[in-house]
């Protein structure tokens, strides 16, 4: 699987059209699904944006692929792309691990902003790339999300932010912490106003992400088999030698919890949220 | 005592142990003097120049005075609130209205409670928080708003709880709810880090009009070791890690992200707690007076413009 | 079949049997008729009159048409919402955002899920709300007042769950905080009682602007068991205890309770459900219109004075 | 004990001097505390408000008593003191045993309300009296509450609510469930304001009055031992057939629950209120 992960932006997809910048597709390449060990076609994989045709498992998505998922055709005004990220620590060997995640990924930092259209509708949208040193929040991630949020307030839009984060980016220490502070200050704002915010949960979303903003919606969704929480189940387990239950912090397991509303397949992701925009505009 | 101590503990000893030798006799007077000059020049050496990571260590020193001398020492009366009214009382958190005997003011005092002894330490978790725990702190600042009382909160954990129970009960979501109350109660919120201030734990009590630090306590994203562990793939690199992660209070003062650095007795706190029981009473009346009658729509939107611009980012030349 | 409608069932069996003999004969057509006449008189004469006790069994009818059966008639969409965000997500309530098929209204739905089937009336608990119900309730009536959609609630439970989970989560703060979130939501709040409405839980979902109740439904500060064992000691006299409690929607209109008796088709809705759906859709348009637009504080007023003013005190004579 | 519990209005209390009209006292006449057992003198346990002297156990207080034990001396003006229940539903029996328990307690329904002082501060106050109808919650416990708070938000005072309660009053039907509706109305309203509100939960408070205003509370205290919730252990037992644990639903079983703030002793119960209003004043 890893292959092709790390392989992916060298493929096109078929269908439908892309709206990230990529190459042709190599149709006859197949790889072996991590989840069912079955063989699959890149290409059908990549058709349904990464999730395993036989197994219905949920990959990782880039997130410009999930901004062409979630908006009409069209539509996306991408916004703030230029933002990269300072190294106010100067921590020893951050510039170079940015500067590669940004060859990488073809992104400034581990997420996309901007306003498009859902089904008609127009909204602001965040949607974080794990790819990006694992979605970890850091100034420029902080920032984003806050703008995102203020776009939403002064155009008076809904609020769309997908997640997927490995937490804190520990290179940018206090700055990264106080990303929490800065994006719940600009939610607390935008609460005053009446357009809903929809958090979308997909895997895996932990630690200061999940914190704050990612947490702090009206309605929060989640992909099937995602993994969200604070801490990971590999740290919980070494602190208190604890054997973890069975799909623990899945989207499952937080839903019966209480703590998601929905879990919603990737594939019927744009659907739902038109189903909700609708139901609130 | 603490490894960068011993050679300070030894010269204490030696002193000690001439005095005994020496009983009325002048003989051994002028080497103990000598001894005694090299203790203090020793002292000022090492308490002055203490890494990051040694200050972490004092930051966790057992004997440091923690939320409950300053409950005892800064109030006159603290009437202790408990529970979050869903689930439990959370011993790692402590809160209730307090009137302060600096300034006299009545106030909503919260706090991680490290505990006194073994039995209260582990009742407290020592001092992590588990969601039962951000969900009193969260009661007491939507009552903190009611009441119209400013927040004091004391800022003294490791960090949030890795769990199978704080997971299972939501504590991100717990920790976001604190984070959402702060950024939007209409009363001044005053954060003292006065020893550990570890992550999203820490966080969830300083998202404050005013942050201050005691001058060996720490705020960080993560904990030096686990840091270390994560990022160099080598916990031992845990004294690399506390420097690069800018965890000291001078560092945040100097980056910003605090307003004052609140100085301790050389040693630190345990060395001299009334004297930062002191200190730390008077900057709260200070700063309480310093809030006192401003208007809270002007408090709450400065706090959104102080974290608002908190960040390091650049753009990128096109 | 509940007991009294024994005499019913045994004509209409009679009736089928002379059916079979007849075939193509004639021979038997006039006392098919006379009992097919019996049985109109049969069904009006019991129907007409059920008893208080006989009515409460009708609204516990397993086949009576249930919060499933409204949702899926009279919503066009039904955008369901789980979890409390602190414990877990209660079957026993369900709730959502929903577009309406009468007047096309988008609203807050909720309501009792006594489930279609073993399963799904075992998961529902038959309707009986844990606290984590009553505080997911609680979430969806803030989030009406945040979006401004009216709140319909679709009562049908037989009351609040005595059991120890219940209790340790703290059922009755639970209830009470969802009393205190209707008697200050800034929209309209419908409640329908459409089967059983039994004491808190059923209170935590009708503190409302409009309530209507079908004609065969209940709703009583005590189950009628219940009461007989309490009161006359003995649970055997439930029917004498169903009378005492006024606890019929016609007893309870008159003592002004409620606003409105909706009719059930004779026999109770079960025997006609899509009569019942339609009346109850087309009376939730009607009260929804008459609600609109009305200002959101001379509406929570009116709710305060509606139910501040419901009581039977009088002045002792000095 | 009963023999005491229920001659206890026979008795007068020799100190302090008492406000409720009761007579004199038999200082000899001594009973065995129902819980342990040791022989206490009748005035002892008087003096002390129904509290062993030897064990510390609460027994319950007259509505009456309560108010000497919380407010200055002479400072208390009972209101709406005429209000007797109806019978709105002609239940059978009712109206002979709300008669028999008017003459029992000398009250007019299972509630007292009034403006007091504590502690020099003025304070609307509402006490249950449980031995009037197990202090079930009709239309006059509902009525006067109501009234109590209303006399607190017209006044701008502290409101203190003691509660002692089997529950609802079954002879009134919807009536009594309607009681919580009502006092949860009036309460949304004073909570508009920023006086406090602290509720007192004694033993028992159970069903309807658990379930609105008893914990609709800023703050919450319970007396030792105290028995709280919404159903009872018995009922309890009944349906689920489950075996509850020691101290189940006690108010130190509450507040490990995070039920209540505080468990406070009667004998200092006037002193802790003192403290809070003090602070909030
Ligand atoms: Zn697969
Ligand atoms: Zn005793």
């Amino acid at each position: 699987m890893r292959s092709w992960l790390s392989k992916r932006r060298n493929y096109a997809r078929t269908v439908p059209e892309t709206e990230s910048g990529v190459g042709q597709i190599d149709v006859s390449v197949f790889t072996r699904c991590k989840k069912c060990r079955q063989p699959v076609y890149e290409r059908d994989m990549r058709a349904r944006f990464n999730v395993c045709p036989n197994c219905e498992f949920h990959y990782p998505l880039p997130a410009r692929e999930r901004v062409r998922l979630l908006t009409d055709k069209g539509t996306f005004e991408e916004r703030d792309a230029d933002l990269v990220s300072g190294d106010p620590l100067r921590f020893e060997g951050y510039a170079e691990r940015a500067a590669k995640a940004r060859k990488k990924t073809g992104l400034g930092d581990a997420v996309v902003i901007g306003i498009g259209e859902i089904g008609g509708r127009r909204a602001a949208l965040a949607v974080m790339d794990f790819d990006f040193i694992g979605g970890s929040m850091g100034s420029v991630v902080g920032e984003k999300v806050a703008r995102a949020i203020e776009h939403a307030r002064e155009e008076n839009l809904p609020l769309v932010v997908v997640s997927a984060s490995g937490g804190a980016r520990m290179f940018e220490g206090v700055y990264s912490l106080m990303q929490m502070a800065k994006t719940s200050v600009a939610l607390a704002r935008y609460r005053k106003g009446s357009q809903p915010y929809v958090s979308v949960l997909t895997d895996p979303t932990f630690g200061g992400v999940t914190a704050s903003f990612a947490t702090a919606a009206d309605v929060i969704l989640a992909e099937p088999g995602a993994r969200v929480g604070f801490a990971g189940a590999r740290v919980i387990e070494q602190t208190t030698k604890e054997k973890l239950p069975e799909g623990f912090q899945t989207a499952e397991f937080q839903l019966e919890h209480g703590m998601v509303d929905r879990i919603v397949h990737r594939l019927a992701l744009k659907a739902d949220l038109e189903r909700l925009l609708g139901l609130l505009s | 005592m603490l490894d960068f101590e011993r050679p300070i503990r030894e010269l204490e000893d030696r002193i000690a142990e001439l005095h005994r030798l020496a009983g009325e006799s002048e003989g051994l007077q002028a080497e103990i003097s000598r001894l005694e000059d090299a203790l203090e020049a020793a002292k000022r050496r090492i308490y002055t120049n203490l890494s990051p990571y040694q200050r972490v260590q004092v930051a966790r020193h057992p004997e440091r005075p923690n939320f409950r001398a300053y409950r005892d020492a800064l109030t006159e009366d603290f009437y202790e609130l408990s529970g979050d009214r869903l689930y439990g009382d959370d011993a790692a958190v402590r809160g209730g209205i307090a009137r302060l005997k600096h300034g006299g003011r009545a106030v909503i005092l919260l706090g991680h409670d490290k505990g006194s002894d073994v039995k209260s330490r582990v009742r407290g978790n020592f001092g992590m928080a588990h969601p039962e725990g951000y969900r009193k702190v969260r009661r007491l600042y939507e009552l903190a708003g009611r009441f119209g009382l400013p927040i004091v909160a004391l800022v003294d954990t490791p960090g949030a709880f890795s769990g199978r129970g704080a997971e299972e009960r939501g504590q991100a979501w717990a920790i976001s709810g604190d984070l959402m109350a702060l950024a939007e109660v209409p009363v001044p919120v005053v954060s003292l880090v006065i020893g550990e201030g570890g992550s999203g734990g820490a966080l969830a009590m300083c998202l404050a009009d005013y942050v201050g630090m005691l001058e060996n306590s720490y705020l960080s994203v993560i904990a030096p070791e686990a840091c270390a562990s994560i990022i160099f793939r080598d916990s031992s690199r845990a004294e690399e890690a506390a420097a690069a992660l800018k965890l000291t209070a001078r560092d945040l003062k100097e980056h910003g992200i605090v307003d004052e650095v609140l100085p301790e007795p050389l040693g630190g706190a345990h060395r001299d707690p009334e004297a930062v029981l002191a200190t730390v009473g008077e900057a709260l009346e200070r700063v309480l007076d310093g809030l006192s009658g401003a208007d809270s729509d002007a408090l709450v939107e400065a706090r959104h413009d102080r974290y608002r611009s908190i960040g390091a980012h650049v753009g990128r030349p096109a």
